[in-house]
């Protein structure tokens, strides 16, 4: 079964998609201001990809290799969440130092986006993280359901893995 | 009773409604996919009833602004909610494939026929 | 300093060294007694409640449903409804849990 | 302050199962050797940790983990703790001996038979689960990592998912998890919203005789006593056990006996000072003796291996629980120094060798499945003729879980069935009672599986690694065997002190 609306649908996805995937991006980075961050901005991504599948029944030619992003965001996330060691773990070690993340906070303020520390960073992280799990899981599940085309080979072991 | 408490109780008769009948939803009905939207009600009873909890009356949500930092709300129950929510998309996706694979394996989703493991 | 025993009742290392000294004395005891039997010559068939041994020597294995058949059929009444509740529906197994947690709730809320 | 490694162990204990699980599926891409060594790596360094915090533990006594704190010992309610007590010593250790002993186990059985990676990840992940969840000390990091165990266990339940029977088994379980999940989480909203803490210690100081505590509390123990398949709450457990993948299967085993030490941290911890501890361990006492008793008449009928070690299982999780239940009806009364002590010094003593000799089950009955591709009884027969080691290491678990003296089983029902005899005498009759019914049952399984003339059903042993993986589990039966005293008084008594004396603030 080959799945794929019509074209109109298919057009509308294809200016859609940017923006969405800028929404999530932007969620992700504001998230230590404003409701949001990395879960939520990651699944704003991932919906860009669930988009993709449903309109066009496929994700491109090209080989996607959403586990190893997946494996890579939750080793930023431990390993950032590591490197404060030196005082205790998940201890913000760029909050007040300066630069581009560790501006400081001092009383009430309209919000200024480069106080988070090791936050953004973290966001950042879980936002790879997400993004990537959800369109693996999606992947997975409309090749299992049939709305998309399934491949030659078709392992699915343990494709669900937890977002932190 | 004013009008005031009744409308501060609605929330958590909402969470009485939600949680019950998806408590009811998974004990009686039959269909595997229809349990997990039994689940996925109760887990929006919780999620909804950790919020109402939070409610200060009065104050502003634990967001960077120009609001002294004693009129915000502990965020503590906000990001259980949150922790919540993305857990319940991490068990609510493991259950579905679940549930495709149990319609390959015995081509059914009835839990009177997914019982192999009985006794 | 290591303690041998367990909250002043119980001590594996003496009873191990019991059981050893015991199988010593037994040995002994053995080695004392007349070697008459002859273990070749008197060599005979296993003796199965009066039947015939099977050829087949694989056949004398004792599977699992030829124990404790008489157990469980003498206490029949007891084992058949235990193994027809574990149904292996996932509504059963919910019901358990919901049933218990009202009839603990109850207990708690009056007893507490 | 200085930089003090030995304070940061819990936080280990936590981050390096995670870290070496999505390090593990990275490394596996680009071979499958370096995947398999990362996997040892990080098991071997959890152990390591969990070693040096119980060290620390026992030389200079319990702290509090404070994470994101300027330093890790800082006393902050509202953020994130761990606590590092002599009962988080014996739980981890616990659970740290069986995960390397399954992990190395599952080194030889995933050879030919399965893809490995992906299982050593979840393996990894429901070990950091488990860890987190025996160590937290607030209510909102426990629903976290009971919900991070609950998902990466039952994937791994359903890790052969080519047999229908497996994802059956992982599904049941994943629904009771979660719905017990949503009502943790429910009572734990119901805590909040009085107190406005999630803090155990601080929790502990203001629960009362108040309808909600109570609400929260009965809700709060059915669901780990789900989880930790009390009867007649059990059911998924037969069918997780018995179907989850060979060296999963202990690992599984030991996921809910830490749901069951969360659940006696709960009780003495949060609960212990404000409740009437006397009536909340007779509802223990009572889950227990019904776990004793219809799980050891489940495994009578049962014909399947696996189960059968399955349902000894949840009888051998009722002699905890009735002993910590006898432990916590006495708490704070005059009969407490009398025998409430003791049985609590049997049960904690009975958990740490239940772990170890139902592993050792579990690995040898999964040994003669992988080999014979036989799960019956009727048909297996003989292999001790094929398989000495295996027999031997079997052999050494049942007598162990039949209480058979000299065993280290027998050491722990011993110290059960004398303190349980002063609370209620027909409560050590009936332990007595099912012990035998243990026995005869053990009896029955090892004279069926490998007594008897040889059927050919096997062609040798397995593999050195299988074979190591049950030896480091027979050594430490052993070395339990041997030497009680010095395990109840080096590991067990701290734990007690630890919870009877409530969380360290």
């Amino acid at each position: 079964m080959n799945w794929k609306m019509s074209r109109i649908v298919r057009t509308v996805t294809n200016f859609l998609v940017v923006p969405i995937v800028i929404f999530g991006i932007y969620l992700i980075l504001h998230g230590h201001l404003t409701p949001g961050g990395g879960f939520q901005g990651g699944a704003v991504v991932a919906s860009a990809t669930a988009l993709l599948i449903i309109a066009y029944g496929s994700l491109g030619r090209h080989k996607k290799d959403f586990s190893t992003v997946e494996a890579i965001g939750l080793i930023l996330f431990i390993s950032i969440a590591l490197l404060g060691i030196g005082s205790t773990m998940f201890y913000n070690f760029l909050a007040g130092t300066g630069g581009i993340f560790g501006g400081s906070v001092e009383g009430i303020n309209p919000g200024y986006i480069n106080t988070g520390g090791t936050v953004t960073l973290m966001n950042l992280a879980v936002g790879i993280e997400v993004s990537a799990a959800l369109s693996l899981i999606l992947w997975m599940m409309s090749k299992e359901t049939g709305i998309m085309e399934p491949e030659k080979k078709t392992s699915t072991t343990g494709s669900e893995e937890v977002e932190d | 009773m004013t009008l005031e408490s009744i409308l501060m109780t609605l929330p958590y008769i909402t969470v009485v409604v939600l949680f019950s009948l998806g408590l009811f939803t998974v004990l009686f009905k039959k269909n595997l996919i229809k349990i997990i939207m039994g689940i996925a009600l109760m887990q929006n009873g919780a999620n909804l009833f950790l919020v109402s909890l939070a409610y200060r009356r009065g104050d502003y949500a634990p967001i960077f602004t120009s609001a002294e930092s004693t009129d915000m709300v502990m965020p503590t129950a906000h990001a259980l909610t949150l922790t919540s929510i993305v857990i319940g998309v991490a068990t609510t996706a493991l259950l579905l494939s679940f549930v495709i694979m149990i319609k390959k394996h015995y081509g059914s989703i009835n839990t009177d026929d997914v019982r192999r493991c009985k006794e | 300093m290591i303690e041998l025993v367990l909250e002043d009742i119980w001590s594996p290392i003496v009873f191990i060294l019991v059981i050893l000294l015991t199988t010593l004395v037994a040995y002994l005891l053995y080695k004392m007694g007349n070697p008459v039997y002859n273990r070749t010559k008197h060599k005979g068939e296993p003796f199965i409640s009066g039947n015939r041994p099977p050829k087949d020597i694989r056949k004398i294995h004792v599977a699992g449903d030829n124990l404790f058949w008489g157990f469980t059929d003498a206490l029949k009444n007891y084992f058949e409804p235990l193994v027809k509740s574990h149904t292996g529906k996932l509504n059963d197994y919910l019901y358990w849990v919901v049933i218990t947690l009202a009839v603990v709730l109850v207990y708690i809320y009056m007893a507490v | 302050m200085s930089f003090d490694i030995m304070l940061h162990t819990p936080t280990f204990a936590l981050a390096v199962p995670l870290l070496f699980a999505f390090l593990t599926i990275l490394l596996s891409k680009f071979s499958k050797k370096v995947g398999d060594v990362t996997f040892l790596l990080g098991l071997l360094l959890t152990g390591y940790f969990v070693f040096l915090m119980s060290y620390r533990i026992f030389t200079d006594g319990g702290w509090v983990y404070t994470f994101g704190a300027e330093e890790p010992i800082t006393l902050n309610f509202f953020r994130i703790t761990f606590i590092a007590d002599g009962f988080a010593a014996l739980a981890t250790i616990t659970i740290a001996i069986t995960a390397i002993a399954a992990g190395i186990y599952s080194f030889g059985y995933l050879q030919k038979k399965m893809p490995s990676d992906k299982f050593y990840t979840l393996f990894l992940l429901t070990l950091g689960g488990v860890n987190g969840m025996v160590l937290t000390g607030d209510l909102f990091n426990l629903f976290v990592w009971f919900e991070v165990t609950s998902v990466a266990s039952c994937a791994l339940i359903a890790y052969e998912n080519h047999r229908g029977r497996s994802v059956e088994a992982a599904l049941k379980y994943m629904v009771l998890s979660v719905v017990g999940g949503l009502i943790v989480l429910f009572s734990i909203g119901l805590l909040y919203g009085q107190y406005g803490v999630l803090n155990y210690a601080l929790l502990s100081g203001n629960i009362s005789r108040i309808f909600l505590d109570k609400l929260a509390l009965g809700l709060l123990l059915v669901i780990f006593a789900m989880k930790a398949s009390s009867v007649p709450m059990h059911m998924w457990a037969p069918d997780a056990y018995g179907e989850a993948p060979g060296p999963a299967t202990p690992f599984i085993a030991i996921t809910s006996l830490g749901s069951l030490f969360v659940l006696f941290r709960l009780l003495f911890g949060v609960f212990g000072v404000g409740m009437d501890t006397a009536a909340v361990g007779a509802v223990l006492v009572i889950l227990g003796v019904l776990s004793m008793f219809v799980g050891v008449t489940m495994a009578l009928v049962q014909d399947d291996l696996k189960r059968l070690i399955a349902y000894l299982s949840v009888s051998q999780v009722g002699y905890m629980t009735m002993a910590v239940g006898v432990g916590l009806a006495t708490l704070n009364t005059v009969e407490y120094q009398n025998f409430g002590e003791l049985a609590m010094k049997g049960g904690f003593f009975h958990m740490i060798n239940d772990g170890v000799y139902k592993a050792l089950l579990f690995l040898s009955a999964v040994t003669v499945v992988h080999k014979t591709d036989l799960r019956s009884l009727n048909d297996l027969g003989g292999l001790a003729h094929k398989m000495p080691y295996t027999t031997v290491f079997f052999l050494v678990g049942a007598v162990s879980i039949a209480g058979i003296p000299p065993m280290s089983g027998f050491s722990s029902k011993l110290l059960i069935y004398r303190s349980v005899y002063l609370y209620n005498p027909i409560l050590a009759v009936i332990a007595l009672v099912v012990s035998i019914i243990t026995f005869a049952i053990m009896g029955k399984v090892f004279f069926n599986a490998f007594l008897g003339p040889d059927q050919g059903l096997t062609d040798g042993e397995v593999s050195k690694l299988m074979l190591s993986g049950m030896a480091i589990l027979t050594a430490m039966v052993i070395v339990f065997t041997l030497f009680p005293g010095l395990v109840v008084s080096e590991l067990v008594t701290p734990a007690i002190e630890a919870l009877s004396e409530g969380v360290i603030p």
